[in-house]
């Protein structure tokens, strides 16, 4: 049911990838994937890519939190630098976190990541009152925060607590992820990487370590590994109900 | 002169050849400020990541380490920024969230686009 | 040192010495002239501790005003306020090492350019659209609300839309200030800011910018009410009793 | 009928400077702690990740709230033409004026990047409920000024029914507005209810009204001003009239909650398991807030005290706070349902447990600071402006009126 | 009844559109040579009027500050536009208080200041011609002096000192003002403004002593010349005879028997007003003011009580100790000098007094505020005292008290038209459009409380009313003394039983 309106989503886009995918045939292998993927730096990201991941929840390991300690070195917030020292745990912020849920009927018992899904109809940018909050032509949600008041709207109308509020003075960021006090953040999906070609942290570190549970692609992309991974597998949305097409699924749930 | 200036620190290397900075001189002087609001929405909301008035490259080429190789943070007068902005009492919040140093890692944040050694290696590696 | 730097160093000297002589004058004849009697209007303060809250009164919140016409009062407070905040803004041109609250005031004065814009538009449409006040309108009249305009704009302008270098600006201030001529930006609307500018303080101490300090002297609005209790007696009227 | 004559205050008196001073004390406390919030970040309060939205907006959105219900009076006046209110509706757009900059000023002073107002100011998103209310905000500022400005001048009366008419509409639809900030976050169980907007309506009506009369009671008693029974009578009986509908909305809004299977959750959690919430709902505003005042205002003899029913108006004021408290605070608490059919036993983030929240002194300060605001504004502007009549005498207040 | 148009009153104020030129012809009688001569000023025109003008211009910003200040300091703000009388009243765009000043100022500007030197039309100055000198003698003759306009200037730039230096100026150069000269003359010479010798004041006063005995049955003295009194009374001369001025004095009279203290007036000091203000001459005003301390050093009196009268007050309040001081002389627990509502006023305080408020029952009251007493002095310790201690009067001796709208009382008060030397009958238009915002407010109030009557504290403002309240429809004698109140009410503790006394009333 999920999987339809991702699908009718898709369809507008679906010309171009067929296009690019026949043109590519025609090349070689190598030089397709960079033709495809690499954008150049100073051209704007484009609709023609819906960035995604897909979180394999029966491959995510108990226990583990490379993906949470990754994103935390990538971005510099948690524990890595101890900058957020007077916040008190409720108030420390948590790009990406870990969470086991259980089965009220069968009592299955899962654990997962879960970040900002990244949805296509996003209710912290439609609730942002100065525009702070905004879902790039990718699909890539981020929190401008030069013009991110500190309202925490967003927050109240994120349905995944998915942004954190800072609350206090930060030193020593890290120079891709500038954070500062008083404005809103969540996962960037490591725009800074996607925008160099690269795959966010926490993705390669969960390969890294050999979990393999997270897939990052263009989900607009048929021949994508996540495309092809959801279409043979399947993956849901969190709380599909309301209707946010996101970004980010899981399988297994 | 014998009225009081800015101390600016010299760059540690040149942009181009003509003129040092990215632009000339004179226009940096003037509307370096405009540049960067520019450069940021661009590169925030159109995911434009050209190094020219990158802000992070400002910070890595004129943010240079004094004799015994310790940075100035923005909040000391010695910084490249604050050795005007303080001159001139403008206040700037960048650097509550920027870095006000160069990272001691060159991640694509060496100056040359086309050089970027980082560019392609990254393609998607495990899937 | 550039011909342009020469000029303006001349004109800014100039200026500054009639601003200075002309004011010191004036401020002089104004408290060297009797007030040979207790003139202060209704509702007179019976002490100076009065006398003084009056005058903050008057000065800050221009209550007169305020009593008289609305309109009048909300353009010309915000006028005021907005050039109160514009000039101490202005201090950092003027100083090596800048007062913290100068520092503080740095964001807010520039907004105030609005306000004292904003404020000078509207006496000037009231100067032209109430008949009352276009018939006691001299051409002068007019042409200070100009003046000052024009200045706003231009400031505005290099504040919002095309910057000057503010260092430099600031470095031929500071030369002045220790007589040694630096070099100054070359841009036009600087320098007809600038011109204006130093046209300002020429007028200032021979037109109704007088009322700045003539403000202050108001036998009506600084004298305490007490003249039973008090013998006050000017000079020339105590030659009367000889 | 004699017109009424407006009159400035005195404002010499030991005990006007004495409150003046007491409301620049608090307000100097407020800006005090506002520092503290602002120079330290938010971590000093109690506000969190999960309780995003903390007492400073609770008295922030009860002034927003009640001024546009301050508004009432002169609506009254003006839109349905009942004369004997008339004399009331300048101290009324007063009071909504005041009120809405005392709301504002807590909610920009809470923001995490105050100093970036301007922005707030020059980008809008159109998508945005709250860029809306900035918008309906600001409008309303300049449309009860104008309002105010057709009153006060006596060549200008003839328009102020229109602009009376304009300003009525406006603020319905800024209630609406400030209603639908919560309406519209469908995440939230609690706040996601179409009768969220009315039921603001109707609140603000309350709130703004027992606000009114307080302050209506103490300027007239403070400056020996005569306020007649009868005129007070019925702005008394119009504040039964909106405490009773505001109980009736909030039955109506439990009620239908209960009704949604989604909503039992939060329902359960609001009305019997909350703990805190749950005592604040029951006894602070459906007992303290909502009963004792009606009890106050209807009883056959104290609703013929004027002590009695300020006690109403204060109770009803105090239940206000709590209602909102209770909506907006446990509103958050109430646990994020993400997995449905699934239970969090796990979570780095305290997904699935209650979120806790404790008001910092910083914050109440904060919130009483606007309310200062509101009311020096207020005793302010009376003394240098004519919006008090010399007399509410209900000789002088009512053509109709028998003794 | 005249060859002019009584404005309208209206609902509320509104403030008329420019007609210039309109009350151009308003001009008051020069004065005749030898009135001139009496003065010390030239019996006509001089010569070189246009350098003599300004000598004396030149001379007047040497010795008044204030001139000299507000000639610099208006900014054509325009706030005072709209707050004079006259202007009101006549919509002559050259009776608005700025315009009026700069009938002095273009001159100064011409002659005295650089812009106006080498940029006349800029600054708008102008050549002392005739024409300048004849809009002098028109305009400058229709200011009162009320102040009003210095209370909204943000500067307080007071048009009444420009017009006093305007007239002294004038009188210098040989063109006074027949009706405030002559009367100077007078008060100089004979001791009052109506020239009433001592027998015939005395007449007057014997007269006054058996109305009130018949009226009351009491011997209520009315004291003049008398050695060794306590008491020193100085009270405009209208309060001799004419109405309702002489129902005032009865009322001092009857409180100060009430009061028991002794009394009396002088023949040689017997005028309160001293017009010498009017024309803005320190030396005149000064010769008047020693007429009162010699007086008062010749009976060897021991305080000094000045009647019902505004601008009378504004001399004797703020001026008096600096013309005639210091009064070491007199007792020194008591202000110098004092009004004669302070002094009744006191005895209220104290319980000293006791009406019979129900007297005054067929009139309801308004008070108009005299603007000299409002604007330009002050009654008892306080700030705000000339306001509240008439009231109080008028509240101690009346059931019924009105005041009327706010912009037309306290420091906001309007002339009531004929203030500042201008209550001459040549000048009878500029009266009464000048009377105009004062009787729209007392319109006001008739209309919606049932006014009746209206108190003043002065003998002009009383003139005035009697002659302007019917042009507009009221009666002229709405107008009434808040001594004559207290009169009225008054119980003499001394006074014969109930019965005698109505005796008396039937008789009467
Ligand atoms: C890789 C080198 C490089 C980068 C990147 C660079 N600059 Fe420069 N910049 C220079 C050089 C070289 C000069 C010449 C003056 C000097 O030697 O310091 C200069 C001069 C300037 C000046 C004038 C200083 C003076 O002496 O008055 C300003 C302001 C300035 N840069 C701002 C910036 C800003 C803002 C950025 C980022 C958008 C930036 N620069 C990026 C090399 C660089
Ligand atoms: C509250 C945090 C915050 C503040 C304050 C802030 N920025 Fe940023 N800035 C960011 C973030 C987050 C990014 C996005 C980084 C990315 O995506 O790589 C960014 C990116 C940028 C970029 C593009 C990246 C680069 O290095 O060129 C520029 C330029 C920039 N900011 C300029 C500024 C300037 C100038 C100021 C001060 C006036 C400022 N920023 C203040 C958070 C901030
Ligand atoms: C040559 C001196 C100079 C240097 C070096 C300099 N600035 Fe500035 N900058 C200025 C001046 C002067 C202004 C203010 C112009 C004004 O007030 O209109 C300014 C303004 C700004 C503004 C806009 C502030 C505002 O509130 O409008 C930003 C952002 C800014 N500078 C960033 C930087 C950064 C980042 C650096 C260092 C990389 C830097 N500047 C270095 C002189 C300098
Ligand atoms: C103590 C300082 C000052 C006080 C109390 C003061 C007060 C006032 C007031 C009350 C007015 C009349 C209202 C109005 O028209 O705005 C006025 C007008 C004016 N002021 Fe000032 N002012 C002061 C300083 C200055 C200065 C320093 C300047 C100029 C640089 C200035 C320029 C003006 C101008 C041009 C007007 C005339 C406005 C018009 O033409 O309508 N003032 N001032
Ligand atoms: C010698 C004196 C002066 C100098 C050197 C000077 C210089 C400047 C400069 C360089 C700016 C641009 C500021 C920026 O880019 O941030 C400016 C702005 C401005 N100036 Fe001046 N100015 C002077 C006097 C004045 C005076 C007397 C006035 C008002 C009467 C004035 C009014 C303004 C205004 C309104 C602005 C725009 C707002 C702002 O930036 O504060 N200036 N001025
Ligand atoms: S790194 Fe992979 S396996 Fe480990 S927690 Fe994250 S998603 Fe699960
Ligand atoms: S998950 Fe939350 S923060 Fe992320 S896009 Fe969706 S609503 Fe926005
Ligand atoms: S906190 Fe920032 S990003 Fe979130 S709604 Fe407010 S302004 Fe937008
Ligand atoms: S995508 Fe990047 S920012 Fe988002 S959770 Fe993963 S590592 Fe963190
Ligand atoms: S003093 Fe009175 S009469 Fe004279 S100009 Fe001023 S308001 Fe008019
Ligand atoms: S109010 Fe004062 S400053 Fe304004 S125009 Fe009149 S006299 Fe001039």
């Amino acid at each position: 049911m999920t999987n339809k309106t991702y699908n009718a989503d898709l369809s507008r886009r679906h010309f171009f990838s067929k296009a690019a995918a026949a043109a590519g045939m025609a090349i070689a292998p190598g030089v397709f994937l960079r033709q495809v993927h690499a954008r150049p730096a100073e051209q704007a990201a484009t609709s023609e890519k819906r960035w995604g991941i897909l979180i394999d929840t029966d491959k995510c390991a108990k226990g583990c939190d490379s993906c949470v300690t990754a994103c935390m070195n990538e971005n510099g917030w948690g524990e890595i630098n101890n900058s957020e020292e007077h916040s008190n745990p409720h108030q420390k912020a948590q790009w990406i976190r870990k969470v086991t849920v259980k089965d009220k009927q069968t009592g299955h018992v899962q654990s997962l990541p879960l970040m900002c899904q990244h949805c296509e109809n996003p209710p912290c940018v439609d609730v942002c009152p100065t525009g702070a909050s905004m879902k790039r032509a990718d699909g890539i949600v981020l929190v401008d925060k030069h013009t991110c008041i500190g309202c925490r709207y967003c927050m109240m109308a994120c349905p995944y607590k998915a942004r954190s509020f800072i609350h206090e003075d930060l030193e020593d960021q890290k120079v891709v992820a500038p954070r500062g006090k008083g404005t809103v953040e969540s996962c960037t999906m490591c725009v800074h990487r996607v925008d160099e070609d690269g795959t966010p942290a926490c993705v390669e570190a969960c390969n890294a370590d050999n979990h393999n549970a997270m897939y990052f692609g263009d989900l607009k992309d048929p021949n994508s590994e996540i495309s092809r991974q959801l279409k043979q597998y399947g993956g849901e949305q969190l709380r599909a109900d309301l209707g946010l097409n996101t970004g980010v699924r899981y399988r297994g749930l | 002169g014998d009225a009081p200036a800015p101390e600016i620190p010299k760059a540690k290397e040149k942009a181009t050849e003509e003129y040092g900075c990215v632009a000339p001189v004179e226009y940096m002087r003037k509307n370096h400020m405009d540049e960067l609001m520019h450069k940021r929405d661009d590169t925030l909301r159109e995911g434009i990541r050209t190094d020219k008035f990158s802000l992070a490259e400002c910070i890595n080429c004129h943010v240079t380490p004094d004799e015994d190789g310790q940075f100035a943070s923005f909040g000391e007068d010695e910084h490249f920024c604050s050795t005007c902005h303080n001159y001139a009492s403008v206040s700037v919040d960048c650097f509550s969230c920027h870095r006000d140093t160069p990272e001691d890692t060159d991640y694509r944040h060496s100056f040359n686009v086309g050089n970027n050694p980082h560019h392609g290696k990254m393609a998607l590696k495990g899937n | 040192m550039s011909a342009l730097s020469v000029t303006y160093a001349i004109l800014f000297y100039a200026a500054t010495l009639l601003l200075v002589v002309g004011l010191v004058r004036k401020i002089a004849l104004y408290a060297r002239t009797p007030a040979p009697l207790k003139i202060p209007t209704t509702p007179a303060p019976v002490n100076r501790t009065g006398v003084v809250l009056r005058m903050v009164q008057e000065v800050v919140l221009f209550t007169s005003l305020f009593k008289a016409t609305k309109w009048t009062w909300l353009f010309g407070w915000l006028f005021h306020l907005g050039l109160l905040l514009v000039l101490l803004r202005h201090l950092r041109y003027f100083q090596a090492e800048t007062w913290f609250w100068v520092d503080l005031i740095q964001p807010f004065g520039k907004y105030a350019s609005y306000a004292m814009v904003v404020g000078l538009l509207g006496l000037f449409a009231r100067r032209i659209f109430v008949d009352r006040v276009r018939y006691i309108s001299a051409p002068s009249d007019y042409l200070m609300l100009l003046l000052l305009i024009v200045i706003g704009i231009s400031g505005m302008l290099m504040t919002f839309v095309t910057h000057t270098d503010i260092v430099m600006v600031k470095g031929f201030f500071l030369g002045l200030l220790r007589f040694s001529i630096e070099p100054l930006p070359s841009d036009l609307l600087l320098l007809t800011h600038l011109t204006l500018v130093a046209l300002l303080m020429i007028i200032f101490p021979i037109s109704k910018l007088l009322h700045a300090p003539g403000v202050f002297f108001s036998p009506s609005r600084n004298q305490v009410d007490n003249p039973r209790e008090k013998r006050h007696l000017a000079p020339w009227a105590a030659d009367l009793e000889k | 009928m004699k017109k009424a004559q407006f009159m400035e205050i005195e404002g010499r008196s030991f005990g006007y400077l004495a409150l003046l001073g007491i409301l620049g004390a608090i307000i100097l406390v407020a800006l005090g702690a506002w520092y503290v919030m602002e120079h330290h970040g938010h971590y000093v309060t109690g506000m969190n990740n999960a309780i995003v939205w903390g007492t400073p907006h609770i008295f922030a959105i009860f002034l927003i709230v009640a001024a546009s219900g301050a508004l009432n009076v002169a609506s009254i006046s003006s839109v349905f033409n009942k004369t004997a209110y008339k004399p009331l509706a300048r101290l009324s757009g007063l009071l909504a004026i005041a009120l809405l900059a005392g709301g504002l000023m807590i909610l920009v002073l809470d923001l995490g990047r105050p100093d970036r107002l301007i922005v707030a100011m020059t980008y809008y998103n159109f998508k945005s409920i709250f860029a809306w209310n900035i918008i309906l905000y600001n409008g309303f500022f300049v449309i009860v000024a104008v309002y105010l400005w057709m009153m006060m001048q006596q060549s200008m009366n003839k328009y102020s029914k229109p602009v009376g008419i304009a300003a009525f509409l406006w603020r319905l639809i800024l209630t609406t507005g400030t209603g639908s900030i919560f309406g519209f976050l469908v995440a939230r169980d609690a706040f996601d209810a179409a009768i969220m907007a009315p039921m603001f309506i109707i609140m603000s009506f309350s709130f703004g009204l027992a606000i009114f009369l307080l302050v209506l009671m103490a300027s007239y008693r403070w400056t020996g001003r005569p306020l007649g029974d009868a005129l007070f009578q019925r702005l008394k009986n119009l504040l039964g009239v909106f405490v009773a509908a505001v109980l009736y909305f909030v039955l109506a809004y439990h009620l239908t909650n209960l009704y949604a299977t989604e909503h039992h959750g939060i329902e359960a959690f609001i009305l019997r398991d909350g703990g805190i919430y749950t005592q604040l709902f029951w006894i602070g505003q459906i007992v303290l807030g909502s009963l004792l005042p009606l009890l106050l205002f209807y009883h056959p003899s104290w609703g013929k005290k004027r002590s009695l029913v300020g006690l109403g108006a204060v109770l009803v004021i105090i239940g206000g706070l709590i209602q909102l408290y209770v909506l907006i605070i446990g509103g958050q608490a109430y646990p994020l349902e993400i997995f449905p059919g699934k239970e969090v036993i796990e979570s780095s983030f305290f997904d699935g447990q209650v979120a806790q929240y404790t008001p910092s002194m910083w914050e109440v300060l904060l919130g009483l600071g606007g309310m200062a605001v509101a009311l020096i504004m207020v005793a302010l502007a009376v003394k240098i402006l004519r919006f008090l009549p010399t007399s509410l005498a209900d000789e002088d207040v009512d053509p109709h009126h028998s003794a | 009844m005249a060859d002019f148009e009584t404005p309208e009153l209206r609902e509320y104020p509104i403030i008329p559109k420019l007609k210039e030129g309109v009350m151009e012809h308003s001009k008051p009688y020069v004065a005749k040579v030898q009135f001139q001569e009496a003065l010390g000023f030239p019996g006509e025109l001089v010569d070189n009027w246009e350098e003599k003008a300004l000598e004396k211009l030149d001379d007047l910003r040497g010795r008044y500050r204030s001139l000299q200040v507000y000639l610099d300091s208006c900014v054509k703000c325009g706030a005072c536009t709209d707050k004079c009388h006259y202007y009101l009243g006549t919509s002559d765009p050259k009776n608005m208080p700025v315009a009026r000043q700069d009938l002095l100022r273009q001159v100064y500007r011409r002659y005295r200041t650089f812009a106006g030197k080498y940029f006349p039309k800029l600054v708008g100055a102008k050549d002392l011609t005739k024409d300048v000198l004849d809009d002098w003698y028109s305009y400058f003759h229709q200011c009162s002096q009320c102040r009003r306009c210095s209370v909204y200037c943000p500067y307080g730039i007071d048009t009444a000192e420009i017009s006093m230096a305007a007239r002294e100026i004038m009188d210098t150069i040989g063109v006074g003002q027949k009706y405030c000269n002559e009367i100077i003359g007078k008060a100089a010479t004979v001791g009052n403004n109506l020239g009433l010798p001592e027998p015939a004041l005395a007449d007057t006063l014997e007269g006054l002593e058996e109305e009130v005995e018949e009226d009351t049955g009491v011997p209520v003295k009315f004291p003049l010349d008398q050695k060794g009194a306590e008491i020193l009374l100085v009270t405009p001369s209208a309060d001799f005879f004419a109405e309702p001025h002489v129902d005032g004095l009865i009322g001092y009279a009857k409180v100060f028997h009430e009061a028991g203290v002794s009394w009396t007036m002088s023949s040689y000091a017997s005028e309160a007003a001293n017009f010498g203000m009017f024309i803005g001459s320190y030396e005149n005003m000064r010769n008047l003011s020693l007429r009162i301390r010699k007086a008062a050093e010749d009976l060897g009196v021991k305080r000094i009580v000045f009647g019902e009268c505004g601008h009378a007050w504004r001399v004797a309040y703020s001026f008096l100790n600096t013309l005639a001081g210091p009064f070491d002389f007199l007792d020194p627990n008591y202000p110098v000098p004092q009004h004669i509502c302070e002094f009744t006023y006191d005895l209220i305080q104290k319980d000293k007094l006791k009406f019979d408020k129900s007297e005054n029952d067929h009139m309801t009251l308004t008070f108009h505020d005299s603007c000299n007493v409002a604007r330009a002095s002050r009654m008892g310790d306080k700030a705000g005292g000339q306001f509240d201690i008439p009231r109080a009067i008028i509240r101690a001796a009346c059931n019924n008290f009105v005041d009327m709208p706010a912009d037309a009382i306290g420091e906001a008060t309007f002339c009531c038209g004929g203030g500042g030397g201008l209550l001459t009958d040549d000048l009878m238009e500029l009266r009464v459009k000048g009377a105009q915002p004062r009787m729209e407010a007392y319109k006001r109030v008739v209309e919606d409380n049932g006014v009746t009557n209206v108190a003043a504290i002065c003998a002009i403002c009383k003139s005035q009313f009697t002659k302007v309240l019917p042009y507009y429809g009221f009666g002229m004698t709405d107008i009434v003394s808040v001594h004559q109140l207290v009169s009225e009410a008054l119980i003499l503790s001394d006074a014969p039983s109930d019965d005698t006394e109505s005796n008396a009333e039937a008789e009467a």
